[in-house]
């Protein structure tokens, strides 16, 4: 069984290359569905491979396929560390991949690039592939970074349009702020415990003496090692304030969106987190930097979603929110909790996105909410989904999301720290708004009354884009109740987190019974009245929230700050590029001395005046000046 | 009574003079010709001074290929002259300055 | 096995160029003498790296034959890992160049040919001189080709770039010669194994150490003596370019490495702290500068420079590293980060180069601010300019990656601001390589450039091979690090001896 | 006070006059004859330092050939005599650095104190001209070949200075065939611009 991994990433590999250079052996559609083929093979080994690790108990498949550099001193290989974590991991990456792969077939079968768009998913697919399956933190970073690159290449799929070029050059920057810290981070962790590999780095845990190791402005080594790379995580996980690139990400076309939001490239940083939670537990400073970080996530991102107009920026900013849950839940050291919500997030993401993107697709490339309406009747498999989708995500009892974030809410409570407790008191604020603005967008688009038109014409997208609705509303409602497998999820070698858990049963009762649930009624009475029933309410209408909602709507200047920071460096490097380099360097120093030895010399010629009376001059004076030095020498 | 030095201090006094008359002519090259000749002369007087206290030949020697050198320089540098002046109807130097920078 | 490989290396290119002189008729005749002699280097240099033996540290392919002997003179050839690496690395470049030459449209084809050949053979003679004064001259002969090269097939500019070039770098070169006549003055020889073995006062090896590092610095080129490298690369034709920045700069980092850390290493290491700050210096400076360049060739040249000061920072940290590990293995991967950029760096600025210089012969400006928007008329030569923009910025899985990952790593154990200063690179390199595609490569097709054909087959196996090689470096250094091991750390265990 | 003392005093001062006059007159045939005085001198006292054949020679060769020649030349140009511009600086000048230069010589001399004595009665039974005879042709035979040729060299610089050439035949010059241009042959002249 264990031969098997080697498969899952070359032949999402292999589709990669197949898709990206068979210009002329295959047509759009059976590229797409020789890509998709390949990918459900993957899914069905790493289904086996789930099931195999699953059979034991203490099964690890722990080995590398080769050296990457294996010298004395240095061995990096290029391996797999398969546990039961990152068997679901990969399991759920490759089941979403799979989907968004069949989605896309019919999704993009007017592009013009449709192959090159097959080659790169199927490169994201192996590029998170590498990562969960790595073993190692370089070639964590070789898959980290080649998830920012095919981002980069995705985002920027339509590179005629300005904005798209702009987003993906955006987000790949931001990322690269995050990969600063990140590899500093392993650098950390590397100077400290000899290895990149993470089961040495874990043994070394209790040999290595870490009070021992230095320390800088008063946090100890551990704590900013983890911080490092919980900053790498920030970019790619899109917390505050490296949360920009993300809604503009939404260039790129529906299906990307998808994998990137629900599955690939934003679980990365929790994914990585929760891998090396061993050193994480060691560190108490990083820990509530994660809390607090993820919680102020959580609320301020997700109440920006209730202002925004395009139907994939809401789901943008509500995936930064919800991943905003998950960092909490890793701040308080719950790293099965937060895998957990990642998982029943994952479906319920893609599920909306697909769900938007067959939208889209009906209204004839129409993003703006506004303009959309009355729905309903129309695209009657897309509504449910979408219902479906927004039932979860906002928690409604006995969808997966009910689960999963409940969980997430009564083990924060149960942490008993003040700051755990403000962190809570802002996740049951964030329940609150994810409840508005996901049902702000239920309401609108299939209730409202519809604004644009050609009414007549929309109709349901055709199987291809419907069956993956299904599919993903059946995971997303029945992925919950495995949640005594997340409980009992060990992460590595090491022992879960104690989480009183009585069953089921008492689960659900508990859930519904708890503040979620007064959050989830007031956030579906606000939302009806508003924007189903177009009620205004008086309060809304007075200075202090006019004033709150104008902050809100500007994103709290983050682009802005990042916008003014590169103009910055832009001038700084104009500057130095003009007058210090330029200018002083290469004008003073390297062609100013034979300047100085040129205009000497133009001196010199323009005194010699061509006189013969004044060379004669110059010899019997210098003749003179000589033989008076040598008589002072003399005497 | 004559000493050395007496002829030294003429013939530093006849160098000095005609280094006078260098500055002195700037119309004239033959005039700095002429004062070039007592320059030698000078020189070629102290040789022969030093020769004749030091009771060695070679000094006089020295003086005999001086003049001949000089002999043949003044007669190249007449020549010059003669030319220049055929070219520009003129031997006044501070008119040429050819090599001016 | 063949005897004399390494004169053969040498020679048969220099010849063969002479010969070359006195042919211009037939451009097929000339192009494919041309490329043969390059391909047959080639094979020389592969048969070279397969006999190398690499568990041995020491010298092979040994050719040692008195040349003056009054002098101590000897024409002394050999090769360790470095070298053979090198000389790898330099034949592969020039055979790249002489295929990508027979693409392009050049006055007197058969001069260009020569120069290019006659360069290849001088620089294996620069990789494998084992006697100082056998390197000195090669060293300095190298200036010829390439000053030709420059100022005759150059841009409108060339006459100032290429003297500027060759002032620059034979001023170095003097101080250069005079240190390394100071070193015989005492030791009686040029030989380098007798110059590894000399006992020099503190202060004699600094100032030995200032001459001799500055002579490479500059044709490295390192931070304050950096500005005749974007002229001359902006100057000169593509192929020069791309010699230029894969091979020539080459040349200064491996003087450093062969002459000057193991010959006066007590000198490099008291006074190794100004270098690594001109090396940081190097990276996080020179790479900002390169961000606003409105010129493609001399933002390439910027980041040149800025990724050769991860060269240098990795050949001085060693001291401090030692100072704080005391561990052999972690200079020896300090020394194999650089090594591994070194190469790294040959192969990604020359595609870029090559890039850059087909933009510019299809559309006739280097100008960023003119050019956008051309993956819509040549989408082959667009997307490998995204790969090796890509790459240039340190992609994981591209080569760059594993030197500059090695390089962080050591100067983390040697000081942690180093390390974080380092790492700017990161985003740094990411503003101007992805910049330059933002601006270049994507959007719509500027109105003013007019249509053009893409990639053409040579042009397309050659972009496509280095790609490859890009690749395979980025994914399976092991090789090439493995083979380097043993001769670096016989390296560093004699340095160590020394200090 | 003995006659050498005397005629020394006298000779030297007339050299000195007359070198004073050459420099400040403006008529160079006055100049001419005045070398010729101060050669003349110089001869003298060149004989009261023994040095019998080379006073002969300066006569013979310098005042006779060398002087002659400086007339003849004068003679033959019929130079205008013009007024130095600018002279009271330049007579400064003249006056402070040969001072200067003098103050510097003299105390050279001064310095060393060559006080010893003319001595009148040489060692040497062989007469002047003898002496420097054996060391012409013994050990300056080179140097004096040398002289010759440079002697030669310059009677033939002279001559090819001053030597016009004169058109004498219809020759054609390829030089100036080849260097002849279109341009400077050749002038289109439109009808109405002239």
């Amino acid at each position: 069984m264990e031969s098997l991994i080697l498969y899952i990433p070359l032949l999402l590999l292999i589709s990669s290359l197949i898709t990206g250079f068979s210009s002329k052996f295959l047509n759009n559609f059976s590229s797409g569905i020789v890509s998709t083929f390949l990918v459900f093979i993957s899914l069905i080994l790493s289904l086996i491979i789930l099931f195999d690790i699953y059979s034991s108990d203490e099964s690890i498949y722990y080995n590398n396929f080769y050296d990457w550099i294996s010298i004395s001193g240095l061995n990096i290989g290029m391996g797999y560390l398969i546990d039961k974590f990152s068997s679901i991991m990969l399991v759920v990456v490759l089941s979403i991949s799979t989907v968004v792969h069949l989605y896309s077939i019919g999704y993009m079968k007017d592009e013009k690039d449709f192959k090159r768009f097959f080659s790169y998913i199927a490169l994201f697919t192996f590029s998170m592939i590498l990562l969960v399956i790595s073993n190692n933190l370089v070639q964590l970073f070789i898959g980290w970074e080649g998830v920012g690159l095919v981002s980069y290449l995705l985002i920027g799929f339509f590179y005629k349009k300005q904005s798209a070029i702009k987003a993906n050059l955006k987000a790949f920057l931001v990322n690269r702020i995050g990969d600063m810290f990140f590899i500093l981070g392993i650098v950390m962790v590397y100077a400290a415990f000899e290895s990149f590999d993470y089961k040495t780095i874990f043994l070394n845990l209790d040999k290595t003496n870490i009070t021992n190791l230095e320390t800088y402005f008063g946090l100890s080594y551990i704590d900013f090692s983890c911080l490092f790379l919980f900053i790498g995580a920030m970019a790619k996980s899109a917390q505050i304030p490296l949360h920009v690139w993300l809604p503009d990400s939404m260039e790129g076309p529906t299906p990307i969106s998808a994998l990137i939001h629900a599955a690939t490239m934003v679980t990365a940083g929790i994914f990585m987190i929760g891998r090396l939670s061993p050193l994480y537990v060691l560190t108490e400073f990083t820990t509530d930097f994660i809390l607090l970080i993820g919680a102020s996530t959580a609320l301020f991102i997700g109440v920006i979603a209730i202002f925004e107009n395009d139907i994939k920026k809401v789901i943008a900013y509500s995936t930064i929110s919800q991943l905003g849950y998950m960092v909490a839940a890793l701040g308080i050291n719950a790293y099965t909790v937060s895998f957990f919500h990642l998982y029943t997030h994952a479906f319920f993401k893609a599920l909306l996105f697909l769900c938007a993107g067959s939208i889209i697709m009906s209204l004839h490339h129409n993003q703006d909410i506004r303009k959309m309406g009355g729905l309903k009747s129309k695209l009657p498999i897309t509504y449910i989904s979408f219902m479906i989708g927004t039932l979860c995500i906002i928690g409604f009892p006995l969808t997966s999301g009910f689960f999963s974030k409940d969980l997430l809410l009564e083990v924060m409570l149960y942490e008993k720290s003040t700051i755990s407790l403000v962190a809570y008191i802002m996740l049951l604020l964030a329940a609150l708004v994810t409840t508005i603005y996901s049902l702000r967008l239920l309401f609108i688009v299939f209730y409202k009354k519809y604004s644009g038109e050609g009414f007549e014409n929309i109709k349901e997208q055709s199987m291809i884009i419907t069956i993956p609705l299904i599919i993903l509303s059946v995971l997303s409602i029945f992925s919950g109740y495995l949640i005594k497998v997340f409980i009992d999820l060990p992460i590595f070698m090491f022992g879960v987190k104690d989480i009183h858990y009585e069953g089921i049963v008492t689960f659900i009762e508990h859930g519904i019974l708890s503040p979620a649930t007064l959050a989830l009624v007031l956030g579906f009475y606000v939302s009806k009245k508003i924007y189903k029933d177009d009620i205004k309410f008086n309060i809304l209408e007075n200075n202090f929230f006019k004033r709150i909602s104008v902050i809100i709507k500007s994103k709290y200047k983050f682009d802005e700050f990042f916008i003014s920071t590169s103009n910055i460096m832009k001038n700084t490097s104009l500057l130095m590029s003009k007058k210090f380099d330029l200018g002083l360097i290469d004008g003073l120093i390297v062609n100013g001395v034979p300047k100085t030895i040129n205009s000497f010399a133009i001196f010199l010629r323009n005194k010699s005046s061509g006189y013969l009376y004044h060379y004669a001059f110059s010899i019997v004076i210098s003749l003179v000046i000589i033989l008076g030095i040598i008589l002072v020498r003399v005497i | 009574m004559i000493t050395m030095s007496h002829y030294l201090t003429f013939s530093a006094l006849l160098f000095c003079i005609s280094i006078a008359g260098i500055f002195i002519n700037r119309k004239n090259i033959l005039l700095l010709l002429m004062s070039i000749e007592l320059m030698l002369l000078s020189v070629n007087t102290n040789f022969i001074v030093f020769s004749h206290y030091s009771n060695d030949i070679t000094g006089q020697v020295f003086v005999f290929f001086i003049l001949a050198v000089a002999a043949a320089e003044s007669a190249i540098g007449l020549a010059i002259i003669v030319s220049l002046f055929r070219k520009r109807n003129s031997i006044e130097i501070n008119l040429i300055n050819k090599l001016k920078g | 096995m063949i005897e004399n490989i390494l004169s053969l290396l040498i020679w048969i290119p220099i010849i063969s160029g002479l010969f070359l002189l006195f042919y211009n008729k037939k451009i097929y005749i000339i192009n494919a003498y041309n490329i043969f002699i390059n391909f047959i280097v080639f094979l020389l240099s592969v048969y070279l790296l397969l006999g190398f033996n690499q568990s041995k540290s020491n010298f092979q392919f040994i050719e040692n034959i008195e040349w003056i002997p009054s002098l101590n003179i000897y024409y002394f050839l050999g090769v360790d890992a470095i070298s053979v690496l090198l000389i790898l690395l330099n034949t592969i470049i020039f055979l790249i160049v002489s295929l990508y030459n027979s693409t392009i449209t050049v006055k007197k084809r058969n001069q260009y040919y020569a120069s290019f050949l006659i360069a290849n053979g001088i620089t294996i003679g620069v990789f494998s001189a084992l006697d100082a004064i056998l390197f000195y001259i090669f060293f300095e002969a190298l200036l010829i080709p390439m000053f030709l090269i420059i100022g005759i097939w150059g841009g409108s500019n060339r006459i100032y770039a290429s003297l500027k070039f060759f002032i620059y770098t034979f001023l170095g070169s003097i101080l250069l010669l005079v240190s390394f006549l100071y070193i015989n003055s005492s030791i009686s020889s040029f030989n380098v194994i007798s110059f590894y073995n000399t006992n020099f006062s503190l202060l004699e090896q600094e100032w030995l150490f200032i001459a001799m590092a500055i002579a490479f610095a500059i044709k490295i080129p390192m931070f304050p003596f950096h500005t005749w490298l974007p002229d001359a690369h902006v100057e000169a034709p593509t192929s020069g370019s791309v010699v230029l920045a894969a091979i020539l700069l080459k040349v200064g980092a491996y003087g450093l490495i062969r002459y000057v850390i193991p010959v006066v290493p007590m000198g490099a290491q008291s006074l190794d702290i100004f270098f690594i700050i001109l090396s940081l210096i190097a990276i996080v400076y020179v790479g900002l500068v390169a961000i606003t360049q409105n010129d493609m060739k001399k933002l390439i040249a910027y980041s040149s420079i800025s990724h050769m000061g991860f060269v240098t920072l990795g050949f001085f940290i060693i001291f401090q590293l030692f100072d704080n590990t005391s561990n052999n293995n972690d200079l020896v991967i300090s020394f194999s980060g650089s090594m591994y950029q070194i190469i790294s760096h040959g192969f990604v600025s020359a595609a870029l180069f090559i890039c850059v210089g087909s933009i510019y012969d299809r559309y006739k400006t280097k100008k960023i601010s003119d050019l956008g928007g051309i993956l819509n008329q040549m989408p082959i030569y667009s997307w490998f300019f995204v790969f090796f923009a890509l790459a240039n910025c340190g992609l994981p899985g591209t080569s760059s990656f594993v030197g500059e990952l090695l390089i962080i790593m050591s100067s983390f154990k040697a000081n942690y601001i180093y390390a974080f200063l380092a790492s700017t690179t990161l985003i740094v390199s990411a503003v101007y390589s992805l910049w330059l595609v933002k601006r270049v490569v994507y959007g719509e097709i500027k109105v003013n450039l007019e249509e053009c054909v893409d990639a053409n087959f040579i042009e397309k196996i050659l972009l496509f091979t280095m790609a490859i090689i890009v690749l395979i470096l980025g994914f399976y250094p092991d090789y090439i690090i493995s083979f380097m091991n043993v001769t670096l750390e016989n390296m560093t265990n004699n340095l160590l001896l020394k200090i | 006070m003995d006659i050498i003392t005397i005629l020394f005093y006298l000779v030297t001062s007339v050299i000195i006059l007359s070198a004073i006059s050459l420099i400040i007159v403006n008529n160079t045939v006055h100049a001419a004859l005045l070398l010729v005085l101060i050669f003349f001198n110089s001869a003298i006292l060149w004989l009261m330092l023994k040095a019998e054949f080379l006073s002969i020679v300066l006569v013979l060769v310098y005042v006779g050939a060398v002087l002659v020649l400086f007339l003849f030349v004068v003679m033959l140009l019929d130079i205008p005599v013009r007024k130095n511009s600018n002279q009271k600086l330049y007579l400064l000048f003249s006056v402070v650095t040969s001072l200067v230069m003098f103050a510097e010589l003299y105390m050279v001399i001064f310095y060393h104190n060559f006080t010893n004595e003319v001595n009148i009665i040489t060692s040497s039974e062989l007469n002047n001209t003898y002496q420097i005879g054996l060391m012409l042709f013994t050990d300056y035979i080179f140097s004096f070949e040398v002289t010759a040729f440079i002697l030669l060299v310059a009677i033939i610089a002279a001559i090819a200075i001053n030597m016009t050439e004169k058109q004498r035949s219809l020759r054609q010059d390829p030089g100036k065939q080849i260097l002849e241009s279109k341009k400077s042959r050749l002038r289109i002249i439109k009808g109405n611009k002239l």
